[in-house]
């Protein structure tokens, strides 16, 4: 029972997020809101895996999407800061030692 | 040479943990992958001080349960800032020392301040976190020190 | 399990989806993508704590608690360096902070 | 209670679809993209279909996001506006659509026990394959050993994809040194 409320917290707090990224205004409204939403989606798949009795395998999924989010939150940001991926510009070379 | 054991020995305690089977071929297949993420590590140059910062971990066992409260309590206040029908906000932004003197002190700092709603390291100075603040009542709070002291007592027990 | 046990986790369960929600209406309300920040910080912290908290009771002594303390112990250490990146990205592309003054809107 | 997550977050992905396709921002596209990913992956695993959403995890939050972000790292972000209307496109769309939802009317229920892909080989491999090859996951075991060559191919078509993307975004590695060379400044 607390588990179906806590899977539609979720999806709601989910629908919250969604409305965010699509209304923006800036970039990192919308990159919070996407960061926002992989962490919810880690913790969905988490509660689901215990309304379904199945949370073996879907807790090893949940900890792959921990990561993943990550990494590309942090890849996100770093296109928005620096404007590329792979080859830093002449100005953002002094600022990583 | 202990680094690299360290590692080794963490990796394969963490697959251990995940993986829940325990048959000859497994194990020695969760060994193998644990060494050649070991011998990448090495490669990349990422097996230092700074990647296995176990001189914090004693410290971390006092600091960690004060850090849990602080972060409820900062919580139920920003929770209720939110629900507010006018949201009472009064955000700033401050500059707190940086109380601890080595780097992953620095960033246990920062991400402990982060880590606490309310308030949000925007930069990490040599002597100086600057750091934005939902509510006065957040500010203050950083600013009276409390978590900097604890976090510098973090890495000299 | 017991039910003790039942009652502690429903309410741990319970209070991590309200905190959840009231996140999620913090990143709709807030003026800027600062503020918005400590809103979402909310759901990561107390809402993934307590909500994980719960899931572990109901879990019980195996490798359940195990990968649920991990994912916990992931989503407390990389979303205070997300933010902290996001917030330094933000105030480098030059967002000025919403300071609370008049006319001062976004 | 798991129906009513299908419906919210079939929804969900309508509603971020649709968002992706009027915004026109490059950038805000591929957060869309993200999150539309991450929907899909609970659909995955709500379906129980896990090794898939494995690889949505992998594929689509990971990789796919940050290949859309080299890409736009080389041409710019604003979406230039179509020079012609949408029309015909929409109608080709709207039959193809038209046809796959008529083609699934024939095939079997979710789940049925009957359907022929419940009867062929898949019981044979559920049962022999702890014997036989002795890997807990019976997907791994079907794609790595039974189906062997077929990964191989798979995995020479993804290796060469691959490669051929990384040659168009022209990804170089980081220079170990401080200081940028002549080449760089330009």
């Amino acid at each position: 029972m607390t588990l179906n409320i806590a899977v539609l917290a979720l999806l709601a707090t989910m629908g919250l997020a969604l409305i965010r990224a699509v209304k923006g205004p800036t970039v990192y409204d919308r990159i919070l809101a996407s960061n926002a939403f992989s962490t919810k989606t880690v913790l969905l798949i988490s509660v689901l895996g215990f309304v379904t009795g199945e949370a073996e395998l879907y807790l090893d999924i949940a900890l792959m999407y921990a990561l993943i989010g990550f990494i590309s939150t942090v890849a996100v940001l770093k296109v928005s800061e620096f404007g590329d991926l792979g080859q830093p510009r002449p100005d953002s070379l002094e600022e990583s030692p | 040479m202990a680094r690299p054991l360290t590692l080794f020995f963490l990796l394969l305690g963490l697959w251990l943990m995940l993986s829940g089977h325990y048959d000859p071929l497994l194990i020695s297949l969760g060994t193998l992958s644990a060494v050649s993420v070991t011998l990448i590590s090495l490669r990349m140059g990422i097996v230092d001080a700074e990647g296995q910062p176990m001189a914090l971990l004693p410290g971390l066992v006092r600091y960690a349960p004060w850090l849990a409260k602080e972060i409820i309590s900062s919580c139920l206040d920003v929770a209720l800032r939110i629900i507010r029908p006018q949201l009472s906000i009064e955000p700033s932004i401050i500059r707190v020392p940086a109380d601890p003197k080595t780097a992953p002190g620095r960033v246990a700092y920062a991400n402990s301040i982060t880590l606490t709603p309310g308030t949000i390291s925007l930069e990490v100075l040599e002597e100086e976190i600057e750091v934005h603040a939902l509510s006065a009542a957040s500010a203050t709070e950083l600013q009276t020190g409390e978590m900097g002291r604890r976090s510098r007592r973090l890495e000299a027990p | 399990m017991s039910p003790g046990l039942a009652i502690f986790s429903g309410i741990l369960l319970l209070t991590g989806a309200l905190f959840t929600v009231v996140g999620g209406v913090g990143i709709l309300r807030m003026p800027d993508v600062f503020t918005r920040m400590h809103a979402a910080g909310i759901t990561d912290t107390i809402g993934a704590g307590t909500t994980i908290a719960g899931l572990m009771l109901i879990a019980g002594w195996n490798l359940l608690l195990v990968k649920l303390a991990i994912v916990l112990l992931f989503l407390l250490l990389l979303n205070p360096t997300a933010s902290h990146a996001l917030a330094r990205a933000a105030i480098h592309g030059a967002r000025r902070p919403w300071l609370g003054g008049p006319g001062d809107s976004q | 209670m798991i129906e009513l997550v299908n419906f919210v977050l079939l929804g969900l992905l309508a509603v971020t679809a649709l968002a992706a396709i009027r915004l026109h921002d490059l950038f805000a596209v591929t957060m869309m993209f993200g999150i539309y990913s991450l929907l899909a992956a609970v659909v995955f695993v709500v379906l129980d279909a896990v090794d898939v959403a494995f690889t949505e995890a992998a594929v689509g939050v990971g990789i796919s996001t940050i290949l859309m972000l080299a890409t736009i790292g080389l041409v710019g972000r604003q979406e230039r506006r179509p020079s012609h209307r949408p029309l015909l496109p929409l109608a080709v769309v709207i039959v193809t659509g038209a046809a796959l939802v008529y083609g699934t009317l024939d095939m079997p229920g979710f789940g049925d026990p009957d359907a022929p892909v419940q009867r062929h080989v898949a019981p044979r491999y559920l049962e022999q394959s702890p014997e036989e090859i002795g890997i807990p996951n019976v997907v791994t075991v079907v794609l790595a050993s039974y189906r062997g060559y077929d990964t191989l191919g798979e995995l020479t078509v993804i290796f060469t994809a691959g490669v051929g993307i990384l040659a168009l975004l022209g990804l170089r590695r980081r220079r170990p040194s401080t200081q940028p060379t002549e080449q760089e400044k330009t």
